[in-house]
Formats: C-alpha cells, structure tokens, sequence
C-alpha cells in the first residue's frame, strides 16, 4: 500500500446557517481545500462524501453524484460515493479515500462532509438523530440520543469517580478553545455555573452537556505521500486508519460505560502506526455529550477507567495541558454538523501540525481524531503526522 | 414513525417474547434468529421471558421527539431481565424513584403515538416489583 | 493491487415479503453466502452495504453497524460502511469491498445489499425514490422516477427507429428469464399484449415497462484470488470494476437519451480488464424501465446508437441469443430492491459463470454487471470471468 | 415534501432568476454559484431569464406523489430556454397537445402542496407560446 498525506484542507464556518443550502455549504468547504492545495478541480479522481442523513434532513438521496455536480465535475466523470454511519460518516469518508489513494485506484481524492440540518423543525430532528441508534428498539421505546448518552453517564458516575462539575468542565474547556476558532459555532467562554444551570435534557445531562444543532461542512484533499511535495510545503501524513463496529443498541453492549469499538479501533491504530500514547501530542474525540469525551480519553487508553473526570479538572486536557483534547473546541462548541464532523477533525489536526491554527496553536508533531457512530456502534480513528 | 414495520413484531412487544439458543442456552431479547456464539450450529426457539429485572442504568427524558414529547418527563432505563438479556424501556414511576439497581416487572401500556396519523403504539413498560 | 475474486454468494427471493423486516432480509443473505463459501463468520474482516434510503423506508440509518450487529459479528468489532448512491449503491458497495481486498487493507470481506421498501405507503415510495434525482429542481416540479425515464424514452423515439413493440419486448424477454428464476419476484411470462394494455404511468411508460417495489437483500464475499482456492472450487474473478458520475438532474444532461457516465464507466472497464465487446458472454444491466436497457445496450457500446431496439426484436438479447441481457430476469422481472440490486447482478453472473443458474444457464466465461444510480448520475460496472 | 429549504429559492423559482459566467458567457438554471468551465477565474452574476423556450423532451404524468396526485393527469417536460440552459418544468396544457419542439413561455402558477402541513408551493409553469 502506498503513503497517503492530506494536501489541502477547507471548511465552512460552523453553526445555524439559514442563508445557505446544502449545496451551498458543500462547494464552500470544497473550494476552500482545493484553493489550499492550490488545485484546480481538473485533477481530482475521486470523491468521497460522509453524510448522515440527507434523506430525512433535506430529502435528497444520492449526494455522491450532486456534490460531484455542483462542484463543477460532471464533465469529468469522477467517481463519487457517499457513505454513511450516523456521526462517523466523515471519518469514514476519510478512510475510504486513503483507501483509494493506498491500493493505487485514485491518485488525487477529495474526502468531504456535510451535514444541513436546520431546514426541519427541532422535533424532527430529534427524530432522526435517534435514528443513529436502535430504532425498533431503543427509539421506538421513547430513546433520545441525549437519553442514551444520559443513561452511560449514570451507569458511568455510579460506579466510577466522576463529579458533576468534573463532566461540565468538558465543556468549558470546550467553549474555551471553541472561543479561539474563528469557524466555531460558540465563540464565547463558559464557567461551570452556566452549564450547572442550564436545563435537564435527559438526567443527569444539561444543554450544556449536548452538542447543538449545526450545519456546516469540511473537506480535505488526499494525494499519494510521494507526490504530495508539488500541492504543499507541509503535506500530513496518514499514520493510521482504523475502524470497528459494535451493537448498535447501547443495551446490549459488553458494558454500558466503555466504548469497546472505540478500545479496539485504538489499538488497531497505534499498532499500525506503531506508536504509543506518549507520541500523540493532540487527540480531537467525539464530545457529543460531555460524557463522551470523558469516555474517549479512557477508552483510547490515555488513563485508566475512572480517571478522566480527575485528569479534565487538572487540565491535563486543557489548551495547553500535557495533552490538549478537542483544541477545535470540539463537538460541543465548534458545533456537530454530523456528517461534516469527522472531516472538521481531520481539519483541526492539520492546521495544528501545519502551525496554522492560530490562537489555539500548541506544539504538535502527530494528532489523533475519534469519530463516533450513535452511542459507539461505529467508531473510526486516525493518526496524523507531520512529514 | 410509520406504524407498518412495527407490528410485525407485536407480540414480542406486547409479550416480551423473545429468543433462546439450545445449543449454547442463551437468550436473547431483542428476538434473534441467529446465535452469535454457535452461528450455523445454533438452534433458536421462542421464550417467553418472565418480566422481572434490576435497572443497569436510567435517565429522565425532558427533550422528546415529537411523539413522545405528551409524556415528559418520563424514565427511560437499560433492565438486565432476570433471564439475562437487556433491554430499553420506560418504567412507570415518578422521576425521583428511579434508581440504579431497583427491581421492575413488565406491565403492557400505551409507549408512544405517531402525531401524523394519530396511531397509538402499546407494548410493554415496567414498574417497581 | 491484489486480484480479487468472489467465493461465495446468497440471496434472498425478492418480492413483497410482507412477513420479513430488514433485518431478517440482510440476515437471510448473508447466511447464504456464508453457508456457499463455507465459511463461518468469524473469518470476516470487513462489511460493506449497500442502501438507498432505510432513512426514509424504515426510518433507520447506520445500517452498517446494524447488519454487523443482526449478523453475529458485533464481538468481533469488523469495520462495517454502508455506502449510497441511489439504485447504484449496491454495485458501490461491491466496489468498495474489491478495493478493501485489492488494497490489502482486508482479506475476507462480504459486500451486501438491502432494501425494504414495502414498509411505507405507495405514494411515499414514489416520493422516496424521487430522492435519488435533483429533489429541488426535478421533484420539486412534479418529476416523478418515471417520468424522468419517460422523457428519455420520448426523446429517444423522437430521434431514433424504436417502436413501442420493440419496447416491449425488452419487458417480454426480461419476464421469459425471469419465469426461470426461482428468486424472480415475477414468474411467469408476459405477451407484447400484457404490456401494451397495461396502464399508462407516465407516457409512453406503462405499467409493465416499470421495475416493481421490492423488498429483498443479496451478499457476495470477497477474497484475495490467491488464496480463493481454499473456500471454493469455482472462484470467479474481478476482472475489472469501474465507477462514473454526471449530473444529478436529467436536464443538465450533454444528451438525454445517452448516459454518459454508462458510456464513460464502460469505456473504463474494457479498458481495465484488456477485453472487448466479443468478449463478454452475458450482461446484467440496469432495466429500472424498458427504455433503460435499451440506453444500456447502446451506451455500452455493443452496438450503435439506435439499433438496440431491432437487436431485440431478433432476439439477439434473448437468453439464448448472442448476447443474453439480463439472464436473470432484469430488474423488471426479477425485482429492484434498490440498494440489493447491484449485489443481485453479481450474483446471478456469478451463478452463470459457476454454472449454477439452472433453467436459465448459458455458456458463459465473462460476465458484465451494469448498475445505475438515478437517472444516471452514477453509474457503476464490473466485468467478472471464470477462473 | 418539508417547506423550510424551499423559500431559499423563491426569487428564482417565481421569477426564473438564474445564473451567468461574466467569463465565459454561460448562463445557468438552476441557478450555480460555480462556473464548471472556468472554476475560479469564473464570474457569476444573477440573470432574469426572458423564460421562452422549446421543449426538448416530456412525458404527461398519470402516477404521482402524494403531493401532486391532485393535479394528473399532468405534462412534465424538459425545455430548453433560449439563452441555452434546461430545467424541468410543468406545462399548463392538454396533454394531447405537448409535443416535441413546442415553443412555450413561463407563467406563474401553483406547483404543489404539501399534503400534510396544507402549505401550496408556488413557481414557474410554462404554456404555449
Ligand atoms: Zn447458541
Ligand atoms: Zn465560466
């Protein structure tokens, strides 16, 4: 299999964009990595489009083949597959593509992502988020996606030391770096008081323990490793793709706490980059729920079970902590536009390892991503280097 | 939701009826027709599960989509029946009753209904035993 | 990249399976295809489906992890990806298994496809297939699935010799292979007649020129040709596989009558496996309506542009003529279950190539599947031969 | 079919307000904020549409959706405006009288409704011209 490094990187601003259709959003985010890698859309192979739900959100099917369109490449012919696994839809577009560019079939690859999700009514949305998970099971029982987060976050606080103010810490430091990334949905810092305070979702879960409601989208350009020198200065390479799947009900999970498809798709990743913890110098994980970040950081094995509440209040996480978790403010303040997630990871890594990411900039050599499908059915992980 | 792929399962929901493998002897709630552990060896029956469990973990949800949003705030529980399998379902008590290792029995009541077609689902929801 | 062959396939009956969800469907096929590979689960690496729209049919996304979950697999924590592009997606998802394989990323990896769409009212199946066109600029105006097809075949007749016998015909030839079938979901032969006074849908469509609604699920497994020995004694081999795109709206078309990205993938595919038309011996193409393996046949290249329809008439496409089309009955007869579609023309050329097709087994050692996304918006090609 | 990412549109649905490369002369409908031909050195500006145009291709719909069963039998074509882009549109006639090559001119009408939330869609229908 050939090297793979990312060349270009673009994204729209995240958040309600009622001015913008899902057309809109996708040709921005397309434009922006192609201008990054200083290409014309003439060279591009193949793309690859992560997308959770276009069927309910705006009742379009088939997005490979419009996004191909509406980007100006019909004449060309390229293949252009969507594909989807809930909020890991991005992040398995990524590895499709670095599949592509790996086995030789594609040379240059545009992995994008894009999710519009305001043009149905909050109700609906509810709906079809919970879609993700069991429907015949857990949302025909009257399942939320916060509900089922909610109830890992009571199994999790009964048996593991976690305080309520430790879960909430999440998301200030969330809306903290969220505050110094221009293209985030929340610009402003939070306390621990405004989370406390905000409204019960599903118990013990507040607003401020949720990702919003967001459209947006991202994508990035892949190109074989030992071409990439004629697009950038600072290719990215792909150190490692792994992905693994389990139940998709949260019930019938081994235990209801630990995210076993996110412990496997980890270790699968360090060993194919072959790497461990220490060398990861940034970790962007799926914040959907506060919970979920403290979940992560354990199950990717940066602590031991029980040990992640202890760690977020010490700001070992912190913008500047020995190890910066969702610098990009995550999912939680940079919004969750849920097929364009796993790409806008992807985005954050770059900019930090390429030194462009401003504000938020701290000393990178290699970041991670962690890309979750429902409450862990799918998970996808990357590992980013900088060459 | 469209009711049509819901009552294929009825009696399942209604009954708790689910699955066993004689081959290995587990069983499973959600019904399978497939053993995960003996695969092409497995033998599935029916079983009707007993209805008694503990709840493994719980929530109150106050956020409902819009065929459920008539009952918030209501509790929503992962139960280990006492036969072994999990599932999600509501238990019928007030939000502060709720708690991590309390023990339930099924009872058969309304769940939800569909806002567009006015079509009531019923099945099975849970109380303190 | 690695040779690529097929060592097992499975498939349902298609039809209106009131008694079977989709779960149970996937389930079906899936051990099938195990049982003819003889395999157990537990060798599987990789799953990849293909779906058009269980977001709208069965409110259900992340079907990916789901079929892992339904099929045993969740312990194992195998990365499942389910991909889409409308009535394309399970030739897709055939595709993106061979990529898997080829790539050395996976070794055994099954690639299945699956809809069930008699779950919902007839009036919303129209509405949900429409998803697979330009659902703000088509749908929108009141173009229906049909209709679209309809207007290629009036502009086809318009500029080419076809009458609407020889129209039929294509719908008398596909219901002759698909009484031969016993997984056909219409089983018995039809007259020019029957078509003809059938109702009309949308000029000069009538009812038996349209692909019924469908429920039904297909599996196929992949293996590294090299070691494809070791589970079957009749491995067929990958020859080519080539994937093209166009415009999602029929109108913004170079030629309403040609689909280019047929034209385009075909070309490809000749082109990958060092073969020409002479040398293929049988060909499953994507007869959603009549008019639409007549664009085939001529799209991809076994003979000019308005013959197909005289080529017909004599028989040539029959299934004892010189170049059988759609052995298996077609999507006309046989049934389009649309994301299974593209997984059912591996499997009936796979069938053909063994030597297994029964009633309706030609001499065949080459075999092309052709499946199309929409209106062609995507189109994707394979080209497999005995080993 | 839901309302909301309708309205986006409206102006160039009612008014037949489409798209122009300035570079390359190009004029698109629907509209593109993309020139496929020039990429970034393209120029895109609005452009009123004199909406006059042939028909290339139509079929007259008898089976429709939901939303649209009230109005077939129904004629759908694709026509060709002067300035050279197609769109697929209705057009206000008897079926018997469409064909090929007719010259028709945009109206203003009805499209559709939206059966469950009663909301009528409104856009350009094309007649004889
Ligand atoms: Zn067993
Ligand atoms: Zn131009």
């Amino acid at each position: 299999m050939k090297d793979v490094a990312v060349i270009g990187v673009g994204c729209t601003t995240f958040g309600e964009k009622w001015n913008h259709s899902f057309r809109d959003l996708f040709i921005e985010a397309g434009a922006l990595a192609l201008e990054d890698a200083n290409l014309s859309g003439e060279q591009i192979d193949a793309l690859f489009v992560g997308n959770m739900s276009a069927g309910r959100f705006i009742e379009q099917e088939h997005i490979g083949a419009l996004i191909a369109d509406y980007a100006g490449l019909a004449t060309k012919h390229i293949p252009s597959t969507r594909v989807e696994a809930a909020c890991a839809s991005g992040g398995l577009a990524f590895r499709q593509a670095i599949t592509a560019v790996a086995s030789g079939m594609s040379t240059i690859v545009v992995a994008a992502g894009v999710e519009k999700m305001t043009d149905i009514t909050p109700g609906q949305t509810v709906d079809t988020l919970a879609s993700a998970a069991d429907r015949e099971w857990e949302g025909f029982m009257g399942a939320t996606f916060p509900g089922l987060y909610a109830m890992i976050a009571h199994d999790y606080m009964h048996r593991y030391p976690l305080t309520r103010e430790q879960l909430a810490q999440v998301a200030v430091k969330n809306h903290f770096n969220g505050a110094r990334n221009p293209i985030a949905q929340f610009q402003q810092e939070i306390s621990i008081e405004t989370v406390l305070s905000s409204s019960l979702v599903a118990d013990p879960l507040r607003l401020f323990d949720c990702s919003p409601i967001t459209d947006g989208a991202a994508a990035v350009i892949l190109a074989p490793l030992e071409i990439a020198k004629q697009f950038t200065d600072t290719p990215i390479k792909v150190l490692a793709s792994a992905q693994a799947s389990d139940t998709i009900a949260l019930h019938d999970r081994r235990d209801i706490s630990t995210l076993d498809a996110t412990v496997e798709a980890g270790k699968r990743a360090f060993h194919q980059a072959g790497l461990t913890h220490r060398d990861i110098d940034l970790v962007e994980v799926h914040d959907c729920f506060t919970i979920g970040e403290i979940c992560a950081i354990e199950d990717l094995g940066f602590c031991t079970k029980g040990e992640a509440g202890q760690l977020t209040e010490d700001g070992v996480t912190a913008l500047h902590g020995d190890l910066p978790v969702n610098t990009s403010g995550g999912l939680k303040a940079c919004g969750h536009p849920v097929g364009a997630t796993g790409i806008k990871q992807i985005y954050e890594v770059v900019l930090q390892l390429r030194g462009e990411a401003g504000k938020r900039q701290i000393e990178a050599e290699r970041g991670m991503t962690h890309n979750v499908g429902g409450t862990g059915a799918t998970v996808v992980i990357h590992i980013l280097g900088a060459c | 939701m469209s009711v049509a792929r819901f009552w294929r399962k009825i009696p399942q929901r209604y009954n708790l009826i689910g699955t066993r493998c004689v081959a290995c002897g587990r069983y499973f709630f959600p019904p399978r027709s497939f053993c995960p552990s003996c695969r092409r060896n497995g033998k599935i029956i029916d079983y009707q599960f007993k209805g008694e469990g503990t709840v493994i973990t719980y929530t109150v949800i106050r956020t409902a989509s819009d065929q459920f949003e008539y009952a918030t705030p209501y509790v929503l529980a992962i139960i280990q029946l006492d036969e072994g399998p999990r599932l999600t379902a509501q238990i019928s008590c007030p939000p502060e009753e709720a708690h991590i290792g309390m023990r339930v029995k099924k009872v058969f009541r309304r769940i939800g209904s569909d806002g567009k077609s006015g079509v009531i689902h019923y099945g099975t929801k849970f109380v303190a035993a």
